[in-house]
């Protein structure tokens, strides 16, 4: 599938699959788990028509062990699951980090905590952002909010998997997942610099053998100086990548803060406020790590309150204070659990923080 | 009906299409260049039991493809109605399969639009085009769509995989576009 | 005769039952229970062997038998709408 | 003649489609249960899969388990009350798939509890996926053109993989395809029961089972695929009895 | 080992273990990482002898799952490792935090990501106290930062996990762990009040049975009703229970702020500044997990400054900024990844510092 | 004759405690790599296990895998580059008790690879614990009375577990505890090797090593328990060949 | 020895017993009723090669039991003395088992004393007592803790486990108490 | 006469090839190399059969054959300090 002209109708795990084969993912390693399931089916057959490999895994974690070995081939991969599932792979997720190996984490979130239900959640927001694994490790953490975005914001993390040498996780949730609507399947063109894959295992001939490791044990400073590595590394992605999406900020008393289907939910709810005349804004983090800070703090400089709405018990609100260093109230509505949020009830909650 | 956006539910058992019956619409609305939002409800239900799909069609950009409040229910069976009757908005439309809904219901700040779905479909030889017929009478009802785009919607949809199935479901629409009646 | 009893609203149509009776007394309504389901019917209770084949395929426990003596019960009253061949035979 | 519905088994209906044959399971675990008089000494583990539910049919202690694990979750619970029946009741993506090394594990330490595993050659709560057991040449919707030995490898044999380890006390495979093996899946339930109150190890039953919805036939068509097909990938009978 | 009255040598895995015993713990299923070996070890001998159940698991998942088990049947019970396979217990903290059962877990944190090394390292804060799994569930973290602290804190965790019903995190290192010193084994007493445990899965006899679940399906509230009541619960814990020790904080311009043991070593540092005659204070949180924020918002009104010092990249100093408001400056020392800090070293950023 | 050290093998002195068989073991796969010619095209997955640091010896690709992971790790290496050779090298801890799932299901699935499993009855690295293999009455950390079978179960048999799986081309067991031994063991490797040039699926060689260190009895003795408790308590020999 | 604290570190080869020493050593403190820390360097080293512990003897309250910059260093062999020499703390002491080092190192800013530990061992019968041999030359050195207290902990460590062992090790602390010799 | 060379520093001392070798040619030295350990020597080169039965036992790859025609080379030199029996036979 090159480059349709006009917009089709897919579910968002299906725009996903496919935006994953349109910028050359070669590998797919995944475990069933509602509500992300059209991915593996998708992949099943759509990917090796492609040419490329698709394993149905024997488990989360061997999903997330064979990326490390298809990222170290120097294969485009993915892997893709929901909540419980990805929870099972924070072990294998830290590896990868530590080994710089670029690879694309897919989590379709649903209801928790523990098996929980198979509606649509926000709930492992802080898992994504803050590290579930152990050690100080980053996630490049993408939250697109609409069908369209899913489909290029998943071309995007192969790429900035790639520049960056870490692996990337596209957060969306059982929503994104499940709904349809239409998308255009636009080439993929990558949209920054892909290195050479100097890392790649594929036998040394010709060249220094190589090897692929975490483990830093000597000289006993190696892994420190590893982790200042990190610390460094990281801050440069900080430096260069943080995208962010505003709405009707500019004039905003009161600004809603949001990501992925709860922001464009929300977004119905500041047309609904507008409506009658509440100047409020919609401020949308689009890279959830690294955190958009400065349009947070460019936006608290105008508005007077800010509020953040979550399909959880409140935990983006954390990185909204930080950013803003505390600087204005933040109001939070939300509920942990597959719960729906509609931008009636935000208009609602709105309504009641406005002053 | 509000932002030119009409919010529809499609409810039925599962096996009588309404899966289908949501995708064609949102395809038709494709067609018609359309911002359109299309949801199973793949919730807390498990298998058997009653199905069904929102459709949200607009001329603007859609924030939920949620449906709370649909404008218009699209009922397959007496116990969709049941349960999605109360949730219709004031002014809103419900579409009935007349063969499958014994009470059409209490409200009367709705409108109704009625169809034999099952009964044509059977005599159009196959049970399972109900979905289809009941979508004529929708779309002759609403206009919310133009009838060709529903019949280019079921061309695409089978012309590959299923083209025996064009003919008899352009028909079954055909059928309900003619036999809709307002109730 | 055995007094065999069939569920009718906890029959779910799935119609093992109909191929395991080894005398053919078992055979599905030709109406819905209300879950939307045809049900199983005992033909000829009189002859029922009482062997309970059918019970031991049934997933919905839906058949039982209470022993040899009492006279049979007839099934509970349900929905009598009738439908299309079409969907009739869906679990057949 | 009588029959009638376990005690142990609660009067609503299942949420299981037309023909699953997990409500056969239910019927006759609840069965030996009654017959045993056990339930008020049995705690139940419920899987990751369709029969998740179990707990809104079985009157008895029941604890859903993290899929996979119920046979870490048994070992734990008989381990501190041995003079409790312990139960887990398994599909075959939890316990071939996600769950094999707690299942290796749990059955190598000779754990003195009762497993049945219910193979219906798919993953089922989650709408159709190949399972470890899925035949070769068997559609679902991650093998669309059927299970191909050479990329996705042969169906897992449990019964196979667990008979060479020494703490197994029983293997045996059943089928709830017809009455007849209904009749013999029960004697083997009974008897895996029966082991544990005789203190005898790891016994485990694998029920060939239906699901007509994913395999997407109708519950006839159901009974003869497992008649037919999976009977001949997965032999029936005893595997281990010591 | 019932009330020896003096004090002997024990290394921190052991006292942490016996500690365990005496709290009556009747229940271990662990896997061998170094360095929280002496955990097992000990444990698979006393244990026993003590007439509880060890249990040396096929690997951490199944020893966190075990205790699914184990606490269901109402017996207190334990599970201990390190960094990496802390992280394969995720799934299962999420599961027993959503099932509410209570059990005492154990990081002996080593350095990370990915394989890391097995020097100690805090590196493992955000996994613990944001929730390394999914859904929105906590955990209630204690961070010892003596011997004497481990052997009371272990045995308070039991107590706590009782009382709330809910997994208690013992965050220690591997300094912690295979450091010896002198402990005085005191008589274990219960420090709250231990409810009746009416969750327990013993056959019903006598009882309507029982269920143990994290799947809430039907009705769809069901699940959002349950987070709603986490949250309550999690906000009830909060309110009685934030530990934290002070240490020449009272007319302190510089707050050093660390866990564990940094926090001993700063205490050093502290000393040393003091001598120099700076005015410099510590303030070390004890429960990390409720943070002690109101603590620090007192401690931030006398000083002018914090310095935040942690064995890892930066990840409490998150929560000091949150518990402070951004109120002051806060700096950081530290580095991920087996890095030991010194007093002297911290005297040193103390210096470079201070105003 | 001669006896050179294998050009795969770096000229460095080993981590390895003396009378260690892990060095053994290296010398022997690397004389395979070797004599078949493979360095340039091979990588190597070094397990989480005293031979972590294999790839300070082996002189090839290495990529270090998480605890237990190496069969999924060379899965995904084989299957995007099948033109290239992919060992595992695991111990007992790594691929029989936390690897366990990946294991059977790499095995199960017939991936191409040569899988090496140096099996020393402890876990190696962390300090003496138990391992699944540990034998009955041995003693370890974990199991300061010697294992207990009612406790802990028999020792779990690597090769009679997977016989049974159809994915799986070859198995043989050998020990490195005699210089005859040794060139059993070689050849063993070698036609492990040779396996995945044919193309043959997933081959298997097990190797009773010696761990002295937390055996805590010398060299010698740790040969003399290979000797004659390990090989009675798992048999020597060809497990399956097809 | 700043804040009447001693830092010492305890070096030799896996085998000759530092961990054992270590161990007296900080039993002993605590039957002083002194604060005291106890470590053994698991660290990144593998095994074989060298092996250290480390303790810290204190009257108050020890922050850190990692030892950068030891007030002494207890050296059983010459690879240990190369390695930590350059790290003690000026005005520092080295006690050094002359019977396996050669070159008792350049530091003129440290004071040395020697005894032939594995020596005076093997005379005693078993060489594994070099380790207490030497804390018999660093006690009478520094007199941070009583001959008795060392004996005391002798007694409590083999009392229960290897009555047998009470005899030679004590021998072997008194051995080295007399052999002390300045350098 | 076989061109058999022992590494010396490369022994880690475990005795192995010393019961190994068919003729008892192998003992181990009373002196320590660098890493502390004794190591082994061939006491008879000269009747060395080069059957690298030896070669085969030793983990640390310390002995190598060049083949039969060259003369033995002395093994390399090492530190000459004496030590007490007990430590001596610490790997035998
Ligand atoms: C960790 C995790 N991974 C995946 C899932 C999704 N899941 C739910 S049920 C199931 C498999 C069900 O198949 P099976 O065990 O065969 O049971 P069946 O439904 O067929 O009876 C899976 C993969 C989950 N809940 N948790
Ligand atoms: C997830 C995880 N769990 C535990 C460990 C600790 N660990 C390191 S090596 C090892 C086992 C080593 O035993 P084995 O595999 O038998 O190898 P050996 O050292 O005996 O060769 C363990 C449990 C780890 N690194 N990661
Ligand atoms: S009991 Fe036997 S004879 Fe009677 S209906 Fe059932 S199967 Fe037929
Ligand atoms: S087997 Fe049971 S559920 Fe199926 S048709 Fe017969 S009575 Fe109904
Ligand atoms: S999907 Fe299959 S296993 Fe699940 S309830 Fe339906 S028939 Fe049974
Ligand atoms: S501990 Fe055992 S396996 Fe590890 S290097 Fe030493 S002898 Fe070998
Ligand atoms: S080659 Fe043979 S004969 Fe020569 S030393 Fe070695 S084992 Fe002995
Ligand atoms: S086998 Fe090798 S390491 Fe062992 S003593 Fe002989 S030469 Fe030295
Ligand atoms: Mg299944
Ligand atoms: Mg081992």
């Amino acid at each position: 599938m090159s480059k349709p002209s006009k917009k089709i109708l897919l579910k968002g795990n299906e725009v996903l699959s496919q935006a994953a084969i349109n910028a050359g993912c070669g590998f797919f390693a995944g475990y069933p788990i509602t509500p992300q399931n059209e991915v593996p089916e998708y992949l099943s057959k759509a990917l090796p028509e492609a040419g490329g490999i698709f394993i149905q895994a024997e488990s989360e974690i061997a999903a997330i062990n064979m990326l490390f070995g298809a990222s170290a081939s120097g294969v485009r991969c993915m892997t893709s699951s929901s909540s419980p599932g990805v929870s099972l792979k924070q072990e294998g997720i830290s590896y990868i980090a530590a080994a710089e190996l670029p690879c694309v984490i897919v989590n379709m979130q649903r209801g928790g905590p523990g098996l929980g239900n198979i509606r649509a959640a926000q709930g492992d927001y802080f898992q994504s952002v803050k590290g579930g694994g152990h050690g100080d490790y980053r996630l490049i953490v993408l939250a697109p909010s609409t069908l369209q975005e899913i489909y290029e914001l998943t071309m995007n993390a192969f790429d900035y998997a790639d520049h960056y040498r870490n692996p990337v996780l596209i957060l969306g949730d059982g929503i994104l997942g499940q709904m349809a609507e239409p998308v255009e399947l636009t080439k993929y063109r990558p949209i920054v610099d892909l290195p050479e894959k100097d890392f790649v295992l594929d036998g040394c001939k010709g060249r220094e053998r190589r090897v692929i490791k975490t483990l830093l044990l000597q000289p006993a400073e190696a892994l420190i100086e590893f982790n200042e590595y990190l610390k460094k590394k990281y801050a440069g992605i900080e430096s260069e990548l943080k995208l962010c999406q505003k709405y009707r900020c500019d004039d905003a008393d009161l600004v809603v803060a949001a990501y992925g289907i709860t922001a464009r939910i929300a977004e119905g709810a500041v047309d609904m406020a507008r409506d009658k005349g509440l100047k409020v804004g919609l401020i949308r983090p689009i890279t959830l790590w690294p955190f958009p800070d400065e349009d947070f703090r460019a936006v608290a400089e105008q508005a007077k309150k800010l509020l953040v709405v979550e399909m959880s018990n409140g935990q983006m609100i954390e990185d909204v204070k930080l950013s803003i260093e505390c600087s204005r109230p933040v109001e939070f509505y939300g509920t942990g659990g597959g719960w729906y949020p509609t931008s009636e009830k935000i208009m609602e909650k709105i309504e009641s923080v406005y002053e | 009906m509000a932002n030119n956006q009409t919010r529809i539910i499609i409810a039925g058992f599962g096996g009588q299409g309404v899966v289908l019956a949501g995708n064609i619409l949102a395809r038709a609305a494709v067609i018609e260049d359309k911002n359109v939002t299309g949801m199973i409800s793949y919730g807390a239900e498990m298998r058997g039991g009653t199905a069904n799909a929102t459709v949200v069609i607009s001329d603007e950009k859609i924030a939920s493809p949620f449906v709370e409040v649909p404008d218009v229910a699209i009922i397959m069976n007496q116990p969709s109605l049941d349960k999605f009757e109360p949730d219709i908005a004031s002014g809103g439309l419900a579409v009935i399969n007349s063969t499958m809904v014994e009470d059409a219901g209490s409200r009367t700040d709705i409108d109704r639009v009625s169809v034999g779905a099952s009964e044509i479909a059977n005599s159009l030889g196959n049970a399972r085009v109900a979905n289809v017929v009941i979508l004529g009478a929708f779309i002759k009802r609403t206009g919310i769509l133009q009838p060709r785009s529903i019949v280019r919607a079921i061309d695409e949809l089978f012309s590959t995989k299923k083209p025996a199935f064009i003919e008899i479901n352009t028909n079954a629409f055909n059928a309900g576009y003619e036999g809709a009646k307002s109730v | 005769m055995a007094n065999i009893k069939i569920d009718a609203e906890r029959c779910k149509g799935c119609c093992l039952c109909v191929s395991e009776c080894p005398r053919g007394f078992i055979r599905m309504s030709e109406i819905f229970n209300k879950s939307g389901n045809l049900f199983a019917e005992v033909t000829d209770i009189e002859n029922c062997t009482g062997c309970a084949l059918c019970c031991q395929i049934c997933p919905d426990m839906a058949i039982e038998i209470e022993g040899k003596k009492k006279p049979n019960v007839p099934v509970k009253e349900i929905s009598q709408r009738r439908t299309n061949k079409e969907l009739m035979t869906k679990f057949e | 003649m009588q029959f009638k519905r376990p005690k142990t088994i609660k009067d609503t209906q299942t949420h299981y489609c037309p023909g699953c044959g997990h409500g056969i399971v239910h019927r006759l675990v609840a069965e030996v249960i009654d017959e045993l008089g056990l339930r008020e000494k049995t705690i139940g583990t419920a899987p990751v899969g369709c029969s998740v539910l179990l707990y809104n049919y079985f009157d008895c202690d029941i604890i859903e388990c993290a899929h996979g694990r119920p046979p870490a979750v048994a070992t734990a619970i008989k381990r501190c009350q041995p003079d409790k029946v312990v139960f887990t009741y398994q599909g075959d993506g939890d316990i071939a798939a996600i769950g094999t090394a707690e299942l290796i594990h749990a059955a190598n330490r000779g754990e003195n509890i009762t497993a049945i595993f219910v193979n219906n050659a798919i993953y089922g709560m989650t709408g159709g996926q190949m399972a470890p057991t899925t035949l070769i040449g068997q559609k679902t919707t991650t093998t669309q053109n059927g299970r191909d030995r050479k990329k996705q490898g042969p169906p897992l044999k449990v019964c196979e993989l667990l008979a060479s380890l020494e703490g197994v006390a029983y293997l045996q495979r059943v089928a709830v395809s017809t009455a007849k093996d209904v009749i013999i899946a029960k004697k083997a339930i009974k008897k895996a029961f029966q082991n544990q109150l005789d203190g005898k190890g790891y016994s485990l039953v694998e029920v060939l089972s239906m699901c007509p919805t994913d395999w997407k036939v109708t519950p006839k068509q159901a009974v003869d695929f497992v008649n037919n097909e999976m009977k001949a990938a997965f032999p029936l009978g005893v595997y281990k009895d010591v």
